[in-house]
């Protein structure tokens, strides 16, 4: 697809379990995922795909399991250390700050990267000043990435929906993550949409190197954008590999198909 | 007219009203501001009080004025507020024809709020029955007047009358009394002065706070069941009263045993709690009734004449509204007194007016003119003295209403008066203020 | 020990008084999610409305119904005029706008009836009961029984009416999403009269209840303060955590002024309640009855 | 055709992220300050400045305090007064008790003392939200209170626990005329709007504003959640803690313990609601309309009516007014004044050309 050298495992999972109460959410589950790549989770409703992105950055802490992120392995993480340490995500059901403009959200992208106290900040002064200039710069390269410069001052409230999950996705690039988690960044548009966020996904991935891991209904997509692709079923992994692959496994078929997909 | 422009001449009016300081007042009339307060919790009090006042005024017009000059008032609503007190002070500081005669907020908050200001803007401020006691020291507070009594005062009054009732101050000794106190700055003031009263007279005291509002008091009153006193003081206000008496009745405890301070002797304290607040006692510098001959003049020439300011007359001769008539009588005595020395039928400024009431004397013989005998306490003011009086009449619900049930009750100066001059003294080193020379005032 | 006992059995008897007006602001805010900061205003109002009708020569009984009818008429108008227009508006707006509607009823209920303060007797009795009083050294009155009974009649009618009759079947669907409801067809607006009528309802008998205690009077409207830590205590939505939630607030905030105030200069009721249902929020913060929220991303 | 957007192109970024990015927006607030400090103080009468314009202020900045920590960070808070309240008393103590206190200092000791405090009840933000956290931020309001009350320390052992607030002297001149009181009010408060207006564009305001939001996504791009309500908390609080020391110490003069009741605390509460929820001229516009109608309708009364009505109903009926209004500008405009502010700008932007 591209020049793009995929590197080394970055994100190993060992054996994640994670249960709310008395519900088993994900069961023994083993992956990894290796730098720079596409790596696409997929499965049915309820699979336990969202709660899988939620444990990789710390929003959810399974019961068992080992988590390492580029060689250290982690206990208890929480959200904002996983932005630390340049993990960013998307939503499923799209969560952006909705009383602030397009400018503001992407800006607060950058929150990890500002070092200035709130009294220089009060002040508006020295670092503070600076800080908001340089940052700025970035957050419009980023936004004419995503070709969304006529709405930078538009509360985002106001936007249609596929706009929105775009300026979703300028948020998380704001914060020029290593590793990018997507959750389902193409439902409810439509092919023209799509397109356009297929097209930014893999240049985010080509330009920058961004390590991708994306969770997608669409199978067209899934298969032409994707390295290597993690199937769960009820909480299981079922299959695990490169698209091709994934297609031709017995069990991933039955689910699918089981479940009328 | 449309309703628009209706609207418009009306927002114009108040703009003008204040923009400028309006002459509102007719050349021969005298501009008192009254700031009062008829809606929320202490609407019950104020509309009493007020009322009993404007009407107490609208006599004296009817009867031609105070030699000649007619009073004139205006109302602003406090809401016992105090940032609503400043700006109705402020409002109307300058109005009339010469500046307000006499501010008297009836709130103690309020009382704090204006004491530096009323010095500076030369309008004397009255306060009766509450307020800033240590102010009764002239010397330090030339311009406030805490008139009657204070807090001090009338709890020294108070344990004579238990003294009385004892049968005599020397059988104080080895009693008990707890005090039910307004957990406040005012519920406050009269602890210490209580614990020095009870070393004097070798009595235990035990103080029992009541958070506000204190419309729930089990627990305090079951310490009082625990405690077993022989009296008890109650130094309420409000909801506070009622609750206190009901709960009172639910322990047990014998309501003429209860001695109230002057704002838990009201009807509005014992008609809310039915028959268990018979015989409850209260402190009074005021009694009800409307039996006084003041009270039938009021009757006769404001009422007949529909212009009198109650809506519920049946409320005439209650006790707020009685003290509202005392602070009627005491403000154009005041202006009498005034006229008397800067002219008489002219219409007095406000320094005139702070002379009018530092030279006050009502005595038995003008209260009896006044229709008023036996209805408030003689009193003489003086520079040192600003309180002029101490003495309180106490007072015992039967049931239907307040009967007197003693002669007038004088205060315990030799205790109260060091206390006052050592706080004013320390308000004075605060504030940076050299005290006056009595002796030079005349 | 005995003592003990007295203080815990005059909390929970006060507890019960407490309930009474955390049922009305459980009652709207389970079915509309409003908190209605007008509660305190409404049994002020309802109280003094029942008390000026019968100072009208209205026997007891027609003067609550009236008074009854009163709150109706101001549930039904509070439905149109207020909530109505606000129907989507973020629940602070809903807040504030009860904040409007208690200067408004403050103001109403003084200006109809006038500031001064009356008194309100039901007839029973408010003094220690006196064999108990000899068996045990514990006073317990008649009213005390009265305020039990009547707490005990109101919840189990408010449970029957919620389980049993379509309305209030209608009215906890509703309560659980007012989108769903409005989509299957519930009509949104019937149910917010009902349940404001309800409350009104509620607050009556609290004012009554109150009223008779300390008498009609401005400062009923601050019976709301003293709710609002069993509320928090026993979630803004429970029925039965109103009671339970005033049973623990009455007794502890008793027990807590005579063995811990003594110590620390005493009028500590103003304040415990609260700190003690904010300490008990940060082990369950969602009350005691309420439904545990998990947030989803 | 005056209030105009077109035609001014922002050449940099910093042009761009201006306080006020537009030149007639500029301009007006260039004007305002100027009429707010020269005009006003030389022909407003001594009521106005005393009695209404002072008040106005101090109540400004408590609003603009509580809208840091409700409007921006999303915390409801009905303990406003009670954080006044430690901002006076500390200052006062603080002013008695050190020699040669600078006033200035005492001000913004009081306010830290107050934002110590705020961060103290802040805490269990961390855990409860909602109506839950405004009923639980009742527990500082009433705790507070009762403290200042019961400790006789605090307000240097005053038989009625009232503090009588020092003469504000600053490098040897004493702020006593009306004018002088309120330009100093003034000239603080308009700092410290400037300072709440710079939070709320950079990173903490935007901070704030993401855990409003939605604080679970707030966290999950990187933000403190902890840090940024407690900041809050803690801003907050200071702003409350200096209006608090100014209301003592320029507006009332005197005041005990419970002049910062609950009743305060829910008026700074209804200003930002009126004015606009996380809005910095929200809060002035709030203050200034509960401050204000109050008083109008009051005069309104008392001069226009004069006899009209019995006096209780008059009373009455302007508190009938003052709840009637703020449901219809809640009906009309439920995000406040400063919406319809916007409004009338955006409409003024289009004037005389509407579509």
């Amino acid at each position: 697809m591209s020049g793009r050298q995929i590197g080394d495992v970055i994100l190993d999972l060992q054996h994640i379990s994670l249960r709310f109460g008395g519900v088993k959410a994900l069961t023994d589950i083993s992956f990894d995922v290796r730098e720079h790549e596409v790596r696409a989770i997929i499965g049915p409703n309820g699979a336990g795909k969202s709660s899988m992105l939620n444990v990789i950055n710390g929003v959810y802490h399974p019961q068992e399991g080992r988590i390492t992120f580029r060689g250290e392995e982690r206990r208890k993480m929480e959200p904002h250390m996983a932005a630390m340490q340049g993990i960013s995500r998307t939503f499923q059901n799209i969560a952006l700050f909705k009383g602030m403009t397009v400018l503001d959200n992407v800006m607060t992208g950058r929150i990890t990267k500002m070092k200035a106290t709130f009294i220089e900040q009060a002040l508006f002064f020295g670092r503070a000043h600076r800080e908001e200039m340089e940052h700025r710069k970035k957050v419009e390269e980023v936004i004419d990435f995503l070709e969304i410069q006529h709405i930078r001052k538009t509360p985002v409230g106001r936007l249609p929906y596929g706009l929105q999950k775009r300026v979703e996705l300028a948020r998380a690039l704001a914060a020029e993550p290593s590793m990018l988690l997507l959750d389902e960044p193409m439902a409810g548009m439509n092919v023209e949409e799509k397109q356009d966020m297929c097209r930014f996904i893999l240049d985010v991935n080509d330009q920058f190197g961004t390590t991708i891991v994306l969770i997608e209904h669409d199978m067209g997509v899934v298969m032409d954008i994707s390295d290597r692709v993690v199937v769960l079923d009820y909480g299981k992994k079922i299959g695990d590999g490169t698209p091709d692959e994934v297609r031709s496994n017995e069990e991933v078929i039955r689910a699918y198909l089981g479940t009328g997909h | 007219m449309q309703l628009s422009t209706k609207l418009l001449l009306s927002a114009v009016a108040v703009a003008s009203t204040l923009t400028t300081s309006a002459v509102m007042a007719q050349a021969n009339e005298q501009y008192i501001g009254l700031p009062s307060y008829r809606v929320g919790a202490y609407a019950a009090g104020g509309s009493g009080i007020y009322g009993g006042w404007i009407d107490y005024m609208s006599l004296v017009n009817e009867q031609g004025g105070v030699n000649g000059v007619k009073l004139t008032w205006e109302e602003c609503e406090t809401e016992y507020n105090n940032a609503r007190g400043v700006e109705c002070y402020e409002r109307m500081k300058k109005k009339g024809n010469l500046s307000n005669t006499v501010f008297q907020p009836l709130s103690t908050g309020i009382t704090y709020a204006v004491i530096d200001k009323v010095a500076a803007d030369k309008v004397p401020m009255v306060t009766i029955g509450y307020g800033r006691t240590d102010a009764s020291d002239g010397r330090v507070f030339p311009w406030v007047f805490p008139l009657l009594t204070n807090y001090w005062s009338q709890n020294t009054a108070k344990i004579k009358f238990i003294g009385q009732k004892e049968g005599g101050m020397d059988k104080l000794k080895g009693k008990k009394i707890v005090n039910i106190y307004h957990d406040s700055a005012y519920g406050k003031e009269t602890i210490g002065l209580l614990d020095k009263q009870a070393a004097k007279y070798g009595f235990t005291v035990v103080h029992v706070p009541v958070a506000h509002p204190g419309n729930e008091q089990q627990a305090q009153w079951l310490k009082v069941r625990q405690e077993k006193p022989d009296w008890v003081i109650l130094r309420g206000w409000g909801v506070m009263n009622p609750t206190a008496i009901k709960a009172a009745a639910k322990i047990g405890f014998p309501r003429d045993k209860i001695v109230g301070v002057w704002w838990s002797g009201a009807e509005e304290d014992t008609i809310p709690a039915g028959d268990a607040a018979k015989g409850l006692i209260a402190a009074g510098f005021n009694v009800a009734g409307a039996n006084y001959p003041v009270i039938k003049e009021i009757q006769e020439k404001v009422y007949k004449k529909n212009k009198g300011n109650m809506e519920d007359k049946a409320r005439i001769g209650s006790v707020y509204y009685n003290r509202g008539v005392v602070h009627g009588i005491i403000t154009v005595e005041a202006i009498r007194t005034a006229q008397a020395k800067y002219g008489k039928g002219a219409v007095m400024n406000g320094e005139q007016m702070r002379w009018g009431f530092e030279n006050l004397n009502i005595d038995a013989k003008r209260l009896k003119e006044l229709g008023a005998e036996g209805f408030m306490p003689d009193m003489k003011v003086s520079c040192l003295d600003h309180e002029g009086s101490g003495k309180v009449k106490f007072q015992q619900w039967d049931g239907k209403q307040w009967k007197v049930i003693s002669d007038w009750i004088d205060a315990d100066k030799e205790l109260v008066r060091p206390m006052i001059e050592e706080s004013a003294a320390k308000y004075a080193k605060e504030k940076n203020i050299t005290p006056r020379d009595c002796s030079k005032e005349g | 020990m005995q003592f003990f006992f007295e203080v815990l059995i005059g909390g929970l008897l006060s507890g019960v008084m407490y309930s009474f007006i955390a049922l009305g602001f459980v009652l709207i805010y389970k079915a509309s999610g409003v908190f209605n900061f007008a509660q305190g205003a409404m049994v002020f109002f309802a109280a003094l409305t029942f008390v000026g009708i019968m100072e009208m020569g209205v026997p007891f009984w027609l003067a609550l119904i009236l008074a009854f009818g009163a709150m109706v008429l101001l549930g039904i108008a509070t439905e149109k005029i207020v909530l109505r227009p606000l129907v989507n508006q973020p629940p602070i707006a809903l807040f504030m706008a009860t904040i409007g509607l208690t200067f408004f009823v403050e103001g109403l209920a003084q200006a109809m009836w006038g500031a001064s303060v009356r008194g309100l007797d039901l007839g029973i009795q408010d003094e220690p009961i006196g064999w108990i009083l000899e068996a045990t050294d514990i006073g317990v009155s008649k009213f005390d029984l009265f305020a039990a009974g009547v707490a005990a009649v109101l919840v189990t009618a408010l449970a029957l009416f919620f389980q049993y009759t379509r309305v209030g079947r209608a009215l906890r669907a509703v309560a659980d999403d007012h989108q769903a409801a409005l989509s299957i067809g519930i009509p949104l607006q019937n149910i917010w009269r009902i349940v404001w009528a309800v409350a009104g309802f509620v607050a009556l008998v609290a004012g009554l209840l109150w009223g008779a205690r300390n008498g009609v009077q401005f400062a009923l409207v601050f019976t709301a303060l003293k709710a609002l830590p069993v509320l928090i205590l026993g979630g803004f939505t429970s029925v039965p955590g109103a009671i339970v939630g005033g049973l623990i607030i009455g007794s502890s905030e008793k027990l807590a002024e005579v063995y811990l105030g003594s110590y620390v200069g005493g009028g500590i009721d103003s304040w415990f309640p609260y700190v003690l249902a904010l300490a008990f929020l940060l082990v369950r913060p969602e009350g005691l009855f309420g439904e545990k929220h998990i947030d989803r991303v | 055709m005056l209030y105009r957007e077109a035609g001014q192109f922002k050449a940099s970024y910093a042009a761009d992220q201006q306080i006020f990015p537009i030149r007639q927006d500029r301009v007006g607030v260039l004007l305002l300050l100027a009429v707010a400090f020269v005009v006003v103080p030389m022909f407003a009468s001594e009521y106005w400045l005393k009695g209404i314009l002072i008040q106005f202020l101090v109540f400004s900045l408590a609003a603009l305090g509580l809208n840091i920590l409700t409007g921006y960070a999303g915390q409801l808070s009905l303990g406003s007064a009670a954080f006044m309240a430690v901002g006076a008393f500390a200052s006062y103590n603080f002013m008695l008790r050190i020699d040669g206190m600078p006033l200035l200092l005492a001000f913004a000791l009081g306010g830290l003392m107050a934002a110590l405090v705020g961060i103290a009840f802040g805490l269990p933000s961390l855990r409860i939200k909602g109506f839950y956290l405004a009923v639980a931020t009742l527990a500082a309001q009433f705790f507070i209170v009762w403290i200042l009350t019961k400790v006789s320390w605090f307000s240097n052992d005053s038989s009625s626990g009232v503090i009588t607030a020092q003469d504000m002297v600053i490098f040897g001149y004493k702020f006593a005329s009306p004018q002088a009181k309120y330009l100093l009010v003034l000239a603080i408060v308009a700092i410290m709007a400037l300072m709440a207006k710079n939070m709320a564009r950079s990173s903490v305001g935007r901070a704030w504003m993401a855990v409003r939001d939605m604080d679970v996504a707030a966290e999950v791009i990187g933000i403190r959640i902890m840090y940024s309500k407690l900041l809050a908390f803690a801003v907050s609080s200071f702003y409350c803690g200096v209006a608090g020391a100014l209301y003592a110490y320029a507006y009332l003069g005197t005041v005990e313990p419970e002049g910062f009741n609950l009743d305060l605390s829910f008026k700074i509460l209804f200003m930002i609601i009126i004015g606009g929820v996380g809005s910095i001229m929200g809060s002035f516009l709030g203050a200034a309309f509960i401050v204000l109608l109050p008083i109008f309708l009051d005069v309104l009364v008392q001069d226009v009516f004069t006899g009209m009505l019995p006096p209780s109903i008059a009373s009455n009926l302007q508190l009938m007014v003052f709840g009637g209004l703020i449901i219809f500008f809640l009906i009309v405009e439920p995000h406040g004044l400063a919406r319809l502010w916007q409004i009338a700008k955006e409409k003024l932007r289009l004037w005389p050309f509407p579509h």
